[in-house]
């Protein structure tokens, strides 16, 4: 059914579809809407055999859904930033538990210093949790994964975060097109847990393993990781066709055939980006998009055959690694490895700064001239703002436009010498 | 005339006693008791957490019938019960980690309704959340605070030995004061846990409303076993919780694991009684009244206040927390406080104004 | 694609209004998307919201930098903020006052083509009708009738889906008494 | 089924794989000390077993418990000084244990349930002649027919009984009660001739074919002192006077009596004497602290009104007065003269001053060694110089009670019983003391022990009525369940309760406990509260 509503509204008529036992709420920004959707459909019964708790943390709220997930019900709850970070240490508790919990994640920037807006960091920080991490890269997408997620989550037996980027998508206002709870029935039957605590058969859940056994558990916790992308494709093409909604996926690629340079970018920086490569295209420059969607389990023979050929490759990130370099470039690298594809990151629209079309053109061209000095270079740089302070500090000044990674390098000369 | 005889060699004060009706002996006397947690566990010798535990969630099945799930937080309990390839428990279990296990057991308690719902089964499992002190009073109190505060159906269980004794017995919030930790060690001018720290989490429990909040020993079975029924005749948030002296952390013999918990008792060190709703509605009065020196000189963490060189003002200190335990929960008379007693740590700061 | 920008203060309902904006081009057949300027709004504060129709699939997600119309909600940002920054040479401006756009913005007036820069005064409507100071309704008719993108109809329809019964119903009265007194201004009439 | 995770998720009670017996260093062994009224008791009772059944309501177990050692319950609930009482750990806690008085019901419950013991289940053809039907012979009587044995008892006397029918008021002991005792052990085939004087005892023996005789004459000779008097008449002894009483409750021998002596005989004549309506007084050469009798018994003369006058000797005996020397006692506690005299009314003195064996008969047996005022025995087996011939009771070195009797009698039956298998007896080893310092105190709960209704004052001092009325059942079965159950299981299941291992198996009503070795680690907490100290941490052998 189509309906015009915020995203947020979207993805809690998409849990609700998915009949969870138990949801979970903490505030924090930018997921509220979500919750407090949800919450307001379990009080007036639109969502039934659901309890709806207001926990008070995330901390907590991660734990009740490990709690009710262990319980044998479906659980979910929805966090960002600073919040996801307060869970953290449940994220991994969840996942080595092999807990089938689904949970949002409005992607935001984490302080210090404080920022609500959107990037990427707090999701990614959370690479070596254990759980499937899925982008989304428009809300109908964000929908329509959060139904598959509940049934990836449920094989594969892990959890699942579907990130989606906080406030662009969580509040914006769309066109969206809903499943019919039959239709999502269809494809996601009643929840049979793999294991769960019940008085007819106890079991121990959450064992102390030592050195004898810890090793082959993570291994096996690595080839659910692995089982998971076969698991992702079928499920994609399953809904796909009971709804022939084109979501969810691994990847999926734009423009990308005979493409010049192919920009590798998550989220919802994709249809922006679409948009801009329709504009270079009118202008005969041809980039093609490759929207990466599932980053854990990261698909890499995907990403080899989706760049192909193409010799340069650009990923557009919306966070990097501190004292090292772009995230998503080693995993790309490896994809590629044996190739000689010219693989660079982008980073740009960090703590909420806007990715305009702008800004992908000028990635475009800024390959396509053979501009990219670095492995990483900086897009959108206010160089004012931060000569503004540099100048002073340390008598330095940046120049304006893309910054390489170099050249902050170069002004480390003083510091060497 | 067997029967009218209301006197029975050791009444209720032992486990069992083949003199009194079978109903009125504990659970633990029974030769088909639940044994919730078996042999085999890996717990030291003497060990009061495995202990109470075995008395706390055996009354609770037999309260509940065996529909019982536990959520434990981490620390000696689960360390010692479940390393793999062994489970000592014989219920369903979960241990997730160290600070959520109110929280894990609030979903617990969500998914048992939700079930039963789905199924049209009246029967809904009851949970139990357990923990030691650290993992109750300090890194788990904001989870345990808020399911308190929900009014989750869940009942917790403190089994309170008085440090961080999984990782090395250091000081935790329900240290008490002169007592040595790894990290309040007997050195400097103040040897031992500082004086006017600490907090009284039983009387925190109480002001949040809760159904029902208790302290217990696993020196009076009995009590802690009728605590545990009682609680578990209640829906909504539950709290108790029970002494159990550690004989690796406390310096105490292995053999005397119940006997330091019941000085505790008979000396007012650690007031037992239970509340509803805010209320204290019992109190366990002391039976034989000791000295709290018998309780510390069984233990090696107040070795410097039994000595020779012993401080004889800070073994009065600790007396005097003891009488104002004994005044402010009527420990010997026959009242039950019409108020709710001021914790301890409070009388004893302002003693020091 | 039509790319709206309306400017407002926390609390005068600017971002219901884009969202209102897209409901009813979504109530049209259309293509739509609102979103706000995401921020922790507080009451007074200057705010941002945005809107886009199309006839096909909006995937852009970024900011409007160049608008084909502006709202602007609370005449007193005018001094404040660069509400018209970007506009595009044919676009629209809607103004809430009660003042002629000549006397408001006269410099936009003659930038603008004739009869894309106008006034209404919407918070007059809405305390007339709703009595509350909420301008969104108003200047979305206001919206409409000088652009024809969408119509009164659905303008009240958007509002009363959201807010059923008495203050949808009123928001619709205002919206018409926008819609109308700027459907007559442009006819040349004089409403003033 | 549930599609468990690998090693995160276990499967229930998998840890009895773990046989943590292996941590232990120390063992807890159920140990069985001796209680220190058993230990105590002369008739070496099972003192506190047969409370436990008492405690339980089950009288007739409990009965039977007891009389393994000792036929007379009935008697002794009564006549026994209970000094097992004294020695009670229950006295450190609040008062003993009322032993004394739970015998009593005991005994009065099987009279008036008409419990009988068991015929010897087959006869061994030996044939045993007891000489006296004092406690002494009628215990060893008792026990060796259980044995098997033909007993056959000779006594001088009218009625079988000794110094209990003859030297025992009937205010303390109805003889009515002494009679069902008695019968029960005819009722086994124990034969009793009376009005039999035993003049030569080897001859006895030889014409009745025995097998083995065991001598239980007693001390029936009371002890003379010579004390200058105008009229002698005005002398009596003891035994005689208490004779007299026993037979005829109607004796005429003066209003104001000097009872001469501080033994329990002394007591027994002066409370006998009040009853009949003198005004006794009894004399005696030291202070109460140094007094042999029983303190309750004087407690009860005293209560009663009468008189003592301490720290004196009788220097003469007048026709109406007394001349008595001053006495005091010096570093070693015993009385010197001190030359000052006064005068005391009396128409009468009493003797209460010791009794002797009359050894006459003995010493006509060849190599039957003696000794002063004894028969000399092997006290391991109670056999004289001359084997197959025993001894027991007053004429035996040792103290002179009814109950130490009855432990002597038991003692040369199992003496007797291994002759005649031709072996030599030798008493077990004891268990350890059960201290009080091994008990757990805490666990029992507090009451005071119940006190024996008694009768009035008046009452009492003027009729032969028993003066310690029984216990109701109600009190019997209190002071029952007040005992400690030193150093022996009583079944509280602590040791079950407490194991933090689960390493105490409960094997069942009546049956204890046992340890789980496979995991118990040791560490004592069982021990540590066993109420009755019946646990004890042993080293292992490492």
């Amino acid at each position: 059914m189509l309906k015009q509503i915020e995203g947020s509204l979207g993805i809690a008529e998409a849990v609700a579809l998915c009949r969870p036992g138990a949801i979970c709420a903490y505030p924090i920004s930018p997921q509220t809407h979500i919750v407090e959707n949800l919450g307001k459909m379990v009080k007036t019964g639109q969502l039934q055999d659901c309890e709806f708790l207001n926990v008070e943390s995330e901390f907590s709220a991660m734990s009740v859904s490990i709690g009710a997930s262990a319980g044998g019900v479906r659980a979910y709850t929805a966090t960002a930033s600073q919040g996801l970070l307060f869970m953290t240490e449940g994220i991994y508790n969840a996942a080595g538990l092999g807990l089938p919990i689904v949970m949002t994640v409005a992607s935001r920037a984490i302080g210090a210093p404080i920022n609500i807006w959107n990037d990427h960091s707090d999701s990614l920080s959370q690479r070596d949790s254990g759980w499937l991490q899925l982008f989304c890269e428009s809300n109908q997408d964000a929908l329509d994964t959060h139904i598959m997620a509940f049934k990836i989550a449920e094989e594969v037996g892990l959890p699942v975060m579907v990130c989606m980027d906080g406030f662009v998508l969580t509040h914006a206002f769309e066109r969206l097109d809903l499943p019919s709870q039959e239709q999502v029935d269809q494809f996601l039957p009643a929840y049979e847990p793999r294991e769960f605590l019940d008085p007819k058969e106890p079991i121990s859940m959450g064992a102390m393993v030592g050195p004898e056994a810890f090793t082959e558990l993570r291994i096996l916790q690595q080839r659910k990781m692995l089982k998971a992308i076969p698991i992702i494709e079928r499920v994609t093409k399953e809904y796909r066709e009971i709804t022939g909604h084109h979501s969810g996926g691994l990847l999926d690629c734009y423009n990308c055939e005979n493409a010049d340079v192919k920009l590798i970018i998550m989220g919802s920086t994709v249809g922006t980006a679409k948009d801009a490569v329709d504009e270079l295209k009118a202008q005969g420059i041809n980039a093609g998009v490759i929207s990466l969607k599932a980053f854990r389990p990261f698909p890499y023979d995907e990403i080899r055959a989706a760049i192909g050929d193409t010799k340069n490759v650009v990923i557009v990130e919306r966070s990097f690694s501190y004292g090292a370099r772009g995230i998503l470039h080693p995993e790309v690298s490896r994809a590629m490895r044996g190739k000689d594809t010219n693989i660079y990151t982008a980073v740009c629209g960090l703590g909420g700064r806007a990715i305009l079309g702008t800004t992908i053109k000028g990635i475009v061209k800024h390959c396509l001239d053979g501009k990219f000095c670095d492995e990483l270079t900086w897009f959108d740089v206010d160089s004012k703002v931060i000569n503004s302070y540099l100048k002073d500090a340390e008598g330095i000044t940046l120049p304006e436009g893309p910054l390489p990674e170099s050249v902050l390098l170069d002004t480390l000369q003083k510091v060497r010498a | 005339m067997l029967d009218a005889i209301k006197f029975y060699q050791t009444g209720s004060n032992t486990v069992g006693n083949r003199l009194l009706n079978p109903s009125m002996r504990a659970v633990q006397a029974s030769s088909d008791r639940p044994n919730t947690l078996i042999s085999g566990h890996r717990a030291c010798q003497g060990c009061g957490e495995a202990l109470g535990a075995r008395y706390a969630i055996d009354a609770a099945m037999r309260a509940t019938g065996g529909q019982l799930m536990i959520a434990n937080a981490t620390g000696c309990l689960e360390v010692f019960s479940t390393p793999y390839p062994e489970s000592a428990w014989r219920l369903p279990w979960i241990h997730s980690l160290f600070g959520n296990a109110a929280a894990v057991g609030a979903g617990l308690a969500v998914a048992a309704r939700v079930r039963a719902k789905k199924a049209g089964n009246a029967n809904v499992p009851r949970v139990i959340a357990q923990g030691g002190d650290g993992g109750t009073t300090d890194i788990g109190f904001g989870p345990l605070s808020g399911m308190f505060e929900r009014n989750d159906d869940v009942l917790y269980i403190c089994y309170d030995n008085q440090a961080y004794m999984n990782t090395g017995v250091q000081r935790s919030s329900a240290t008490p004061p002169a007592a040595r930790t790894a990290t309040t060690q007997l050195v400097g001018a103040e040897p031992g846990n500082d004086w006017g720290k600490g907090k009284n989490v039983p009387l925190i429990a109480m002001a949040h409303g809760i159904p029902y909040v208790a302290t217990a020993s696993v020196a009076d079975l009995k009590d802690l076993e009728y605590k545990v029924e009682k609680a578990m005749s209640f829906h909504g948030a539950r709290y108790i919780q029970i002494l159990v002296p550690c004989p690796l952390g406390w310096g105490c013999a292995s053999g005397s694991t119940v006997t330091v918990a019941r000085l505790a008792m008979e000396s007012g060190f650690y007031p037992i009684f239970e509340a509803e709703y805010g209320k204290i509605t019992s109190v366990r009065k002391i039976r034989q009244k000791q000295p709290v020196l018998n309780f510390l000189k069984l233990q090696r963490r107040y070795a410097h206040l039994t000595g020779k060189k012993a401080d004889p003002k800070v073994l009065a200190r600790i007396q005097a927390m003891c009488d104002d335990n004994i005044k402010s929960f009527d420990l010997l008379g026959d009242e039950i406080p019409e108020t709710v007693p001021v914790a301890v740590q409070a009388l004893e700061r302002s003693h020091q104004i | 694609m039509l790319q709206i920008r309306l400017h407002g203060r926390g609390g005068q309902g600017v971002v219901t209004a884009a969202e209102m904006l897209s409901l009813s081009a979504f109530l049209e057949g259309h293509f739509a998307q609102a979103f706000p300027s995401f921020g922790s709004e507080r009451t007074g504060a200057p705010v941002v919201a945005y809107a886009r129709i199309d006839d096909k699939e909006i995937r852009t997600h970024e900011p409007i930098l160049e608008p084909n119309a502006v709202v602007v909600q609370d005449k007193t940002l005018l001094g404040a903020v660069d509400v018209f920054s970007g506009i595009s040479p044919d676009g629209y401006a809607i103004i809430n006052s009660a003042e002629s756009a000549e006397v408001v913005v006269p410099e936009l007036v003659k930038k603008l083509p004739a009869g894309h820069v106008l006034t209404v005064p919407a918070t007059d409507f809405a305390m007339q009708k709703i009595g509350r100071p909420l301008p969104g309704a108003p200047m979305l008719a206001a919206l409409a009738a000088a652009t024809n993108v969408f119509a009164l109809e659905s303008v009240q329809k958007s509002f009363q889906t959201r807010y059923p019964g008495k203050v949808g119903d009123a928001n619709a009265e205002t919206a018409a008494l926008a819609y109308e007194y700027i459907k007559n201004l442009m006819n040349g009439g004089n409403n003033a | 089924m549930m599609n468990k995770s690998f090693a995160a998720t276990l499967d229930p009670a998998t840890s009895l794989a773990n046989k943590t017996g292996s941590w232990r260093t120390l063992r807890p062994v159920n140990v069985f000390k001796l209680p220190p009224c058993n230990k105590q008791c002369p008739a070496g009772e099972n003192i506190q077993q047969w409370l436990y059944y008492a405690a339980e309501g089950d009288y007739e177990h409990a009965w039977r418990i007891l009389t393994e050692e000792n036929p007379f319950p009935a008697c002794m609930g009564r006549v026994c000084y209970h000094t097992c009482e004294g020695k009670c750990n229950r006295g450190f806690l609040d008062e003993s244990v009322g032993i004394n008085s739970v015998e009593r019901f005991l005994g009065d419950y099987a009279i008036e349930h008409k419990l009988s013991f068991r015929k010897p289940v087959r006869e061994t053809g030996k044939k045993i002649l007891i000489v006296g039907s004092g406690p002494a012979g009628l215990s060893a009587a008792y026990h060796l027919r259980r044995y098997g044995h033909s007993v056959h008892i000779v006594e001088m006397a009218g009625k079988p009984g000794g110094m209990m029918r003859y030297g025992i008021p009937v205010y303390r002991l109805p003889r009515a009660i002494l009679d069902d005792e008695i019968a029960r052990l005819t009722d086994m085939g124990i034969t009793i001739e009376c009005n039999h004087p035993v003049q030569d005892i080897v001859a006895e023996k030889k014409n009745g074919k025995y097998d083995a005789v065991i001598l239980g004459l007693g001390a029936a000779l009371s002890t003379n002192v010579n004390i200058p008097s105008g009229d002698t008449t005005h002398i009596l002894h003891a035994l005689d006077v208490l004779s007299e009483i026993s037979s005829d409750s109607d004796v005429q021998i003066g209003r104001k009596v000097a009872v001469y002596g501080g033994g329990n005989t002394a007591v027994d004549v002066a409370r006998s004497l009040r009853r009949l309506g003198a005004e006794p007084i009894i004399v005696y050469r030291r202070n109460r602290d140094r007094m042999p009798a029983n303190e309750e018994e004087m407690d009860g003369a005293i209560e009663e009104g009468i008189q003592v006058k301490w720290l004196s000797t009788i220097a003469e005996a007048d026709d109406k007065k007394l001349k008595i020397e001053k006495m005091k006692l010096n570093d070693q506690g015993w009385p010197e003269p001190t030359g000052e005299f006064e005068e005391l009314a009396a128409d009468s003195v009493v003797l209460a001053i010791g009794q002797n064996v009359d050894l006459s008969v003995c010493e006509k047996v060849e190599g039957l060694q003696t000794e002063k005022d004894a028969v000399v025995v092997d006290h391991e087996n109670m056999m004289t110089t001359v084997p197959g011939i025993f001894a027991a009771g007053d004429m035996v070195k040792g103290d002179r009670t009814v109950t130490a009797a009855i432990g002597m009698g038991k003692h040369a039956a199992r003496g007797v019983n291994a002759y005649l298998k031709g072996s030599v007896y030798k008493r077990p080893e004891k268990h350890e003391d059960a201290r009080f310092e091994d008990m757990h105190p805490w666990y029992y709960t507090d009451a005071p022990k119940t006190v024996r209704p008694q009768l009035e004052l008046a009452r009492r001092s003027s009729t032969f009525d028993e003066v310690q009325h029984g216990l109701t059942e109600e009190n019997a079965i209190f002071e029952a369940r007040r005992c400690l159950s030193c150093g022996n299981c009583m079944e509280c299941d602590n040791c079950y309760g407490v194991c933090p291992d689960n390493a105490v198996v409960k094997l069942g009503p009546g049956k204890g406990y046992e340890f789980n070795y496979d995991y118990c680690k040791g560490c004592g907490v069982c021990a540590q509260e066993c109420p009755c100290g019946h646990i004890k941490m042993v080293p292992e052998k490492i």
